[in-house]
């Protein structure tokens, strides 16, 4: 087994240059990914060896870098956008939700729209606003798309490939925060599929779920959590839409208890669809309602005071205290 | 209607009118083709004007007055090229081959398409303004990848010009030297908005600020409009990039059959429109220089006749779908969400059963 | 006090009236709304009294529709956007989520966002793809706006007012197949504030929540369960965004079971918001979990086959029955 | 850089060049004024850059090269102007009366505002490219009705221009005749990408396809930007609709300092262009033409050492803001969630208490 240690970015890297080796028709757009390889390098070098044709500069539009890949998707190539921060997805919304969403349908099967939104989300980086936004839960609202979020390089190794040999459109979520830490990535076998959750720790207090870079941040609330005699279950959501339940409901019917955690304000977010949705399939094994943690209901703040915003692992345990307070 | 900018080859009165730089190329039979291709939208878009008004369709979109437009537009076209249109291309759609009865599903509410984009070339409707125009330049980038002899056309109209979407397409077709020819219908109205809110000038002026050439073509006739969207297309596919042609033209009938035209224009506007109909001054120029007999134009209509009688028995026998099938062709593959919604939807008893 | 019985599209154009007569700062502005009154008459005879200057016809672009009312806004104007269908806001979702939202934030309080969205929403009128949709959740997603949403012409008429007097961006749904359904509109004295949810019947045995055009499927559902004998309480959300919980805990308390109608698909949607908040705010008076009724996780259908998309009268009673089927 | 179509007024090497349309209006001390504009603005952008390399900013935006665009149009403003920039205005700020300090606090991460737009009528920044033209076409609409005599500039980069916002803001400016002016500041970069990738030909082209002027003039020439501009928005308030300005410069510096342009330009190119700087073509034209003196240079130097000495004060005495601070202003009243979360956060003892 070839494994090799790189950073999520060099992963996601290697990952493209694999989808792009193995299937010619396989294109990069988006701003600045070529010559400078992306604000993030994500695409260092791709248009060197590729040219650019497969690697394009696009002029700054993100409305018509998803509109004209639903062009390309058409006539059957597979491009990866690079939206260059979430906060700049918004102007593409509309081809996202009325085209790129519907048209499998609109062509009663006939189109196949293989095309992937690479979206670097979340917040984290000390960045100036409209650079740490959480765009993901307006995506997994929408019918028709699939969102995932890879939390390792060897994740965004995997599933960078998996989302762009699918034939369904998919927003991939990228935690910024975490493209320069490293991991071991297996260069021959894929950890599992593209929709599935994963068990990062296993325990039997509390599960507690997320996904980005959320997830680094909850194993080590559990870490925390196990010195003070509290075992925590992580659980990495992965697909956020769709949310895979099975996985999760076998953790919660265990422990009996859940926080969901992510940087999006809480109404109507993926938190909320979690707590709804386990409540029904683990009502009688919850000894305690499902409690979010959230990104506070404010615009991102400045980055200044961003750790105050983003769920910490004090807010977690808090919350985690509160669910262990409840007695059924 | 004397503008100097106009490309004309036919007067309203169906006259050949000389222009420096386009001639005609039809011969007898074409040109009673593009005739015959006008008499049948029409009629097809009256008999689906009718089947509305029967409450057999949930609404109709009419194309009276456009008839040229569309048909020189749509017999333009090479069979490999590609079309994207809007929701009121009957015209091109036609000549694209798409049958009648597949135009008209979407009118009937029984699906949101109508029929195969790839098997006629030709994409399905599209009804946010403008998202079409960039799908085209995306369709022609991907022409470009394959080194294929092709060209895209995509139609919008003088309300939709406005829109982000099709601005932005007309950057991108000049950036990447796209084979793609922009084919705005100004028939003049965005339902009661007047083509003078959208711009104070003509807008095929708008492409030359974007680096590629526009053409206004008089939209009411076939014979230019064919000319000038061919040479276009035909640049377009050797790398000449580009072209916006804007059809100058008239929506004779209301926006669509939810539309009450009387509340923001008057009769008058559309009589004079009416003494340009782009049938009869084909018509007039088949019977006078082609001397085509009067039989074969009662021949043609005859034909129009009988499609329109077939659509109707085909929408009539359009039932109601089962509502399954709304899970069908959402996603490419297995969804546990709608897996789970399906057996609901069994469970309810509302559907016959899986599709 | 004056009442008198008016259609919910009367109503609304009476409120828009009267907030233009009140302050001459009042715009509106939008595609048709001027000469033809707007598609759904909702502005009929407005331009011919207020003028061209304030009943605006605007060129057919959503973003600028929305990006102009925000520069009129900072000049002090107080802009209704009229969007023409729900499908046809997605052009304006950049300058809404990133502008309209976060105008007041970034400029420290100085600019006052007073600008409406009117957003005809929700299906049942048999139209064609993208007039049909529920976009509301996206908006009650995004901090910065207010999301209301009235289900009678007396709501219609106040709350209309209420909005465009609000200081902040109001993104007002309004559920087009009932503009045609007659009621009585007090004219002299708003029902409740902007924000409240209302308890439209009383009952003690399940709360059915809901808003818009489902509040009479939730009556009608009410009606045919009491002739079995089961007693619904019914829930007028009104307020999507802020979401009024202590109402709806207020029944649910009471209840102990409670079931969340809406037409947008389920995934994260203020169905499960109400879920997820309901749940942890009534833990130990539930007797079953909060279940969801919504439209399904598909583009909106074709509307021959609508009825079995939007939620109806049974399908809010089979929720209803399975709700009850849980015992405690 | 010898192009027919650039209105210049001074030549790289400080002559006058003589112009058909545009002349000079401005004296001696006036143009000193400008000349002092450009120095304190380049010296707070360097000493911007230099607090960023100190950790002391997140992040710095250098108008390096771009001095003569901005300060010439933000000169060019009246007091009751209103203008909306993007986020590298520095020099417009300057000229409108924005502190330093208050255009370095959304550098320094503690604000994404950091003045009061009211006050200096010139908005908050906008990073998201293209948004703040529509804001700005708007606002002149709300002028229109107010029957004043104000204009409204606004700017945007050659990068920008190819967004949906920035085109639909030409085709409402033109519907509705705004008294609006659109600066283009083409510094022929949108970080990594030449502006070539978003147009072929000029970007003053665009404006006549949309039914109003546009003018292509030296942005590193402060004279000439200052004529365009103030004719533009003296049309503007008359009544004479708007006028696309593009000032063709050049950005010296990194698109910011997280950016890297070696990765994308070459030194040579950078190299021409500081042959073209703004400040030393001003600087020749008032010690030959206005015998200014030395010392006169050395005070105006040393003003903008002081300014810089006291920016940077200011900035290290910015410190964190107080987390509770996010829940302002996020609302105009009462909102139950918003009011819950801050009683949480009070409660985890992260925040000094209710602000
Ligand atoms: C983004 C968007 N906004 C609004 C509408 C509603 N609408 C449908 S057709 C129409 C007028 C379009 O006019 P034009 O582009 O001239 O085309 P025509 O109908 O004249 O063929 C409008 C406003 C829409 N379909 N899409
Ligand atoms: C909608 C949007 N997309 C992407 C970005 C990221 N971005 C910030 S600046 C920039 C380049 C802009 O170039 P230009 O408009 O020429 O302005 P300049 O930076 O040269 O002043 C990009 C792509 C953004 N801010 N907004
Ligand atoms: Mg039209
Ligand atoms: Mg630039």
């Amino acid at each position: 087994m070839a494994t090799t240690t790189m950073t999520m970015a060099k992963a996601l890297n290697e990952g493209l240059r694999r989808a792009m080796e193995k299937n010619p028709k396989v294109l990069l757009m988006g701003e600045d990914i070529g010559r400078l390889g992306g604000v993030f390098r994500i695409t260092d070098g791709l248009q060197k060896d590729f040219g650019e044709d497969r690697v394009i500069d696009a002029p700054l539009a993100e409305s018509a870098i998803v509109g004209t890949a639903v062009g390309l998707a058409i006539r059957g190539y597979r491009t990866v956008c690079e939206i260059q921060f979430d906060g700049f997805v918004y102007p593409a919304f509309d081809q996202i939700v009325s085209q790129v969403a519907k048209l499998r349908k609109r062509s009663d099967g006939v189109y196949t729209m293989g095309l992937v939104i690479r979206l670097p989300f979340q917040g984290g980086i000390g960045a100036i606003e409209h650079h740490s936004e959480s765009p993901e839960v307006y995506f997994a609202q929408t019918a028709g798309l699939r969102v995932v979020s890879c939390s390792t390089p060897n994740d965004a190794y995997w599933m960078i490939q998996q989302s762009i040999e699918h034939d369904d459109p998919v927003v991939f979520c990228e935690p910024k925060s975490r493209y320069w830490e490293k991991g071991e990535v297996d260069l021959d076998n894929p950890p599992q599929g593209l929709f599935d959750a994963v068990v990062r720790r296993e325990g039997h207090d509390v599960t507690v779920l997320g996904y980005g870079s959320t997830v680094k941040t909850l194993l080590r609330a559990a870490q925390t959590a196990a010195n003070e005699g509290v075992s925590l279950e992580v659980i990495d959501v992965r697909s956020v839409s769709p949310l895979d339940f099975e996985t999760m409901a076998r953790s919660v019917e265990k422990t009996g208890r859940f926080v969901a955690v992510q940087e999006s304000p809480q109404t109507a977010s993926i938190g909320s669809e979690i707590v709804a949705e386990l409540t029904q399939r683990c009502f009688y094994s919850l000894r305690a309602p499902g409690v979010r943690v959230s990104g506070y209901s404010v615009p991102y703040p400045p980055s200044r005071i961003e750790d105050a915003y983003r769920p910490n692992v004090d807010r977690i345990l808090d919350a985690v205290d509160r669910v262990m307070g409840f007695e059924s | 209607m004397i503008d100097e900018e106009l490309v004309q080859l036919l007067s309203p009165e169906g006259e050949r009118v000389a222009h420096p730089e386009y001639e005609s190329s039809l011969g007898s039979n074409e040109v009673l083709g593009l005739y015959r291709d006008m008499v049948i939208i029409r009629r097809i878009c009256n008999e689906s004007t009718s089947l509305q008004r029967q409450g057999q369709l949930a609404l109709w979109a009419p194309v009276q007055g456009q008839e040229a437009a569309q048909i020189g537009a749509g017999r333009a076209l090479a069979p490999m090229d590609f079309s994207f249109p809007s929701y009121r291309e009957h015209g091109v759609a036609w000549c694209r081959g798409v049958p009648p009865e597949d135009m008209l599903r979407v009118f009937r509410a029984v699906t949101t398409g109508g029929w195969d984009p790839q098997k006629y070339r030709h994409s399905v409707p599209t009804v946010v303004l403008g998202n079409q125009t960039l799908h085209a330049v995306g369709y022609a980038m991907g022409v470009q990848r394959d080194g294929a002899e092709e060209a895209v056309l995509t139609f919008f109209g003088d309300g939709a010009s406005s829109q982000g979407d099709v601005l932005e397409s007309f950057v991108w077709a000049a950036s990447f030297n796209a084979p793609v020819v922009f084919f705005c219908q100004n028939n003049q109205w965005g339902i009661s908005t007047p083509s003078s809110v959208q711009s104070k000038i003509p807008l095929y002026h708008r492409a030359p600020g974007f680096g590629f050439p526009g053409v206004r073509v008089d939209g009411n006739d076939v014979l230019a409009v064919y000319e000038v969207t061919k040479r276009a297309l035909e640049s377009a596919r050797v790398g000449g990039g580009p072209t916006l042609v804007e059809a100058y033209t008239y929506r004779i009938g209301a926006h669509t059959t939810s539309d009450d035209p009387t509340r923001y224009r008057i009769d008058a506007e559309v009589e004079v429109w009416k003494h340009r109909d782009p049938i009869e001054r084909v018509k007039a120029l088949l019977a006078r220089e082609f001397k085509v007999k009067t039989t074969t134009f009662d021949e043609i209509a005859q034909e129009a006749e009988r499609l329109a009688l077939k659509l109707r028995e085909d929408v009539l026998a359009m039932g109601r779908p089962d509502p399954i099938t709304m899970f069908d062709n959402v996603y490419a593959d297995a969804h546990p969400l709608i897996d789970e919604e399906r057996r609901e939807m069994i469970e309810l008893g509302v559907s016959g059963g899986p599709s």
